[in-house]
């Protein structure tokens, strides 16, 4: 290949890279492409996600959490701030399964608007104090769980 | 231009020894075939349980083939040497390479063609409306694993151990296009709305750029020293 | 030749870093699991990260270092680079290995899962696999110039790949928390936060060490190697010479 | 004019080095054989001057041309008939001839490609598949189309095995030719008694090293 049409296949090649590049970052399609939908998502959702498994991350909110007397199991609520969602759940929680913390549950949304799951993640955020700080009431410069669950 | 002559003559090459000995063909869809047959055994499974599977069943059965008739593009080569013949060309490296994706392409989008009425017959599936969709996602997914597959099957072909070194390598290259294609089937077979899983569609669309790009200058570094 | 030059400065200084290495990383441990404090949410788990996150860290520079090592070779086909990728791509694939065994590790008393193909976790197992293949690779060609090249190549298409792997399983909201030290500020207490450095530079330092020592092994062997051909072939020669 | 022309060449692989520190020149107009051992590295000094191989140390230029970095032009003027005859035994002689000719960017009309088969004497097989050819005859087909291509640089490895008195003879005149046309020729062989009348220097490859020999030597088999 002679240099002038090196050059050209250069030129080619690089505006194909960029422009694919740039429909990658500039594109709004990664939204969709979530390890995990909100619950404010998982509301909006229609009828074509029922019996779909699919996962949500929010947290667990305070006093929600109620353990089932005859099995094993709970029921507890789900919120990302803006929505709130039930959840029921089958099986033993992780020990870091707490009231207040970020949490991330596998299972079905149901026509009922009920989330059936049987596995529960606890995510924790990117903060790390030791107890005797956290005991104190320092708080870290940022709202804890919210950040990580939306960048 | 010599460049698209080169391009041309290594596709009719292709072409006409493969219509000649029917090798390459015949062989990756027997394969698949077995493929198949060993999978609808493993799983009796009705029509609701396929659905769940199924699409991850049919990327892996046609992984497996496009991995043979990408093996087998470039150890034809090695009869009476002809690979030194290519490496000899007087004119970028890239053209061959052009002309052998298309080949490829070629080859495995038709065993594909062929194979799929076998998935929907042992499989109990409903596709008759999601046909054109079903063809261009094997159409971009096709395109993406013979983009790679060439560059890894010249490579391979010129080492030791190249049957083994083939899946080793290329496998995980392909895992966003193997990703996407399961994911962009699962949706066209369970009928889902296209906006669901249309990104699926353009990640494919991208993959295939912006590596047939990069495959192609790599080439050069594969067949000249 | 510039790399020769550069890599014999830094060398002479090769046994700081070693010295450093073991230095901060000996502190780093004892400080992170005797001297520092348990987490408030994750309790003494949280300790598992002074291992963990220099270790990830750690390999994913040793993937850059590769790529850029191998486009240099592929532009320069300057032999001690490419001493350099092989030597790079075997300490990374160690520190890769490492970091996914620790998360596992860790993953399981806190997400209450060893394992999920979450965005991070594919990418950094599908980086591993590349290097596994890599190191295979150059084991099945005998001509040094040849391995040279097709392991450049198959890093190459690595460094292109990883980001889409990642970014074709999850673009954002994944379980692995974001950064703990990113540009919008750091979020860890300074109990926390200095067993953390001290590890991660000791990582660092130690990755460093162990790189120069390995170039410079596969560099000598490569010249014992062209020594030994020689007086090899002269030796025939002189027995077959009338 | 230089036609070939290295300087230090050596070349190893893994722990052995089959060539060590050759250097070598070779006129227009001019035919070097090269004689040696099995495994003197007759072969891998070819591949390097092919531009198949790059060299360990060492740099060489073939026309004037660097053969690290202007390979594609001194491709263009320049043929290899090697060990393998590359050639795709699913097609015929004519389509073989056609399709390496293209990647050179040559296109030769029917009638060339008719009139090279018959002088190399296998135009009755012209449409046959080479699958069905003898050794000799895919060498006489390798020949045909070195005559098509019309290098000025011919590198030759082992032109007279496996043809016999009448395909030498086609050989050898068609490397005069090539000499008469100021082309230049290096073949490797171990058979001097068909190279002697052809060639005009020579030299003797053993155990990576070339020393060059009088065409006197040549006629004397201590040699060999």
């Amino acid at each position: 290949m002679g240099s002038k049409n090196k050059k050209i296949g250069i030129i080619v090649s690089l505006a194909l890279v960029g422009g694919a590049l740039a429909y990658l970052a500039l594109g709004n399609f990664g939204e969709n492409l979530v390890y995990f939908f909100t619950p404010s998502e998982v509301k909006a959702f229609d009828s074509g996600y029922y019996q779909k498994k699919v996962r949500v991350g929010g947290m667990v909110v305070e006093g929600s959490m109620e353990a089932y007397a005859d099995r094993l199991g709970m029921t507890f609520e789900l919120t990302d701030g803006e929505a709130t969602i039930p959840v029921t759940f089958e099986g033993i929680p992780p020990d870091l399964f707490k009231e207040g913390q970020g949490a991330v549950v596998e299972g079905f949304w149901t026509g009922q608007h009920k989330f059936q799951s049987n596995l529960i993640m606890a995510k924790h955020s990117e903060d790390y104090m030791p107890i005797e700080l956290k005991r104190a009431g320092v708080e870290l410069p940022r709202k804890d769980f919210m950040k990580s669950l939306i960048q | 231009m010599n460049f698209f002559n080169v391009i041309r003559w290594i596709v009719w090459k292709d072409l006409v020894t493969e219509l000649r000995s029917r090798e390459t063909i015949s062989s990756m869809v027997f394969f698949a075939l077995i493929v198949i047959l060993i999978f609808s055994f493993s799983f009796s499974m009705d029509q609701q349980a396929a659905r769940e599977v199924i699409a991850g069943i049919i990327w892996v059965a046609f992984a497996f083939t496009g991995i043979i008739g990408l093996g087998k593009s470039f150890s034809a080569e090695l009869q009476n040497d002809c690979i030194e013949a290519l490496q000899m060309v007087p004119e970028s490296k890239g053209a061959i390479y052009l002309g052998k994706v298309a080949a490829n392409f070629l080859f495995i989008f038709v065993v594909e063609i062929l194979l799929f009425p076998m998935f929907v017959i042992f499989f109990n599936l409903d596709v008759v409306e999601e046909i054109s969709l079903l063809l261009l996602i094997f159409f971009l997914a096709t395109l993406g694993l013979s983009a790679v597959g060439t560059l890894f099957s010249a490579l391979t072909v010129q080492i030791r151990a190249r049957e083994v070194m083939l899946p080793i390598l290329l496998l995980p290259m392909v895992v966003p296009v193997m990703i996407a294609a399961v994911e962009a089937t699962k949706g066209a077979l369970n009928g889902d709305p296209l906006p669901m899983y249309s990104q699926w569609l353009e990640l494919l669309a991208i993959f295939d750029v912006i590596f047939t790009v990069v495959s192609f200058w790599m080439f050069e570094f594969v067949m000249d020293n | 030749m510039i790399i020769h030059r550069v890599i014999r400065k830094v060398q002479r200084f090769q046994g700081w870093f070693g010295g450093g290495a073991a230095l901060c990383i000996i502190a780093g441990l004892y400080i992170g699991l005797i001297g520092s404090p348990p987490d408030y949410y994750q309790g003494e788990v949280v300790r598992i990260m002074y291992v963990h996150v220099p270790l990830a860290h750690t390999s994913l520079f040793a993937y850059i270092v590769l790529s850029i090592g191998s486009m240099w070779y592929l532009w320069k086909r300057d032999p001690i680079v490419d001493n350099m990728c092989h030597a790079v791509a075997a300490i990374g694939a160690i520190f890769t290995t490492l970091a996914l065994a620790t998360g596992m590790i860790w993953g399981k008393p806190t997400w209450n899962t060893w394992w999920t193909w979450d965005a991070r976790l594919t990418s950094y197992t599908i980086m591993l696999m590349i290097l596994i293949g890599y190191l295979m690779l150059r084991t099945f060609i005998d001509d040094s110039e040849k391995e040279a090249r097709y392991a450049a190549v198959l890093a190459i298409l690595g460094l292109v790949d990883l980001p889409i792997i990642h970014f074709s399983v999850e673009w954002w909201r994944t379980l692995h928390q974001p950064q703990s030290i990113s540009m919008r500020g750091v979020s860890i207490s300074s109990g926390i936060l200095i067993p953390l450095m001290c590890m991660s530079i000791g990582m660092s330092l130690l990755f460093s060490y162990m790189l120069m020592v390995r170039t410079q092994l596969l560099y000598l062997d490569r010249l014992l190697h062209a020594k030994k051909g020689r007086l090899m072939s002269q030796f025939h020669m002189s027995k077959t010479d009338p | 004019m230089t036609a070939i022309a290295c300087q230090a060449i050596s070349k190893s692989y893994g722990h052995y080095e089959v060539l060590h520190d050759i250097s070598l020149t070779i006129q227009e107009g001019e035919c070097f054989s090269l004689f040696g051992p099995n495994g003197a590295g007759k072969t891998t000094l070819l591949k390097i001057l092919a531009t198949l191989q790059r060299p360990s140390e060492g740099r060489y230029e073939i026309l004037g041309l660097d053969g690290l970095k202007e390979k594609e032009t001194i491709r263009a003027n320049m043929m290899f008939l090697a060990h393998g005859a590359y050639l795709y035994d699913d097609l015929n002689a004519k389509e073989n001839l056609a399709f390496a000719l293209a990647l050179r960017g040559q296109t030769p009309t029917d009638r060339d490609m008719k009139l090279a088969l018959d002088r190399v004497g296998i135009g009755a097989f012209a449409e046959m598949k080479i699958r069905n050819y003898s050794a000799g005859m895919k060498k006489r087909l390798a020949l045909a189309k070195a005559m098509l291509a019309k290098p000025k640089v011919l590198l030759l490895d082992e032109p007279f095995t496996a043809l016999d008195t009448a395909g030498t003879e086609i050989m050898r005149e068609y490397i005069r030719e090539r000499l008469s046309e100021n082309g230049a020729v290096l073949m490797s062989t171990h058979d001097h008694d068909k190279a002697r009348p052809i060639t005009s220097r020579a030299g003797m490859l053993n155990q990576g090293m070339l020393k060059e020999i009088s065409l006197e030597a040549l006629k004397s088999d201590e040699l060999f």
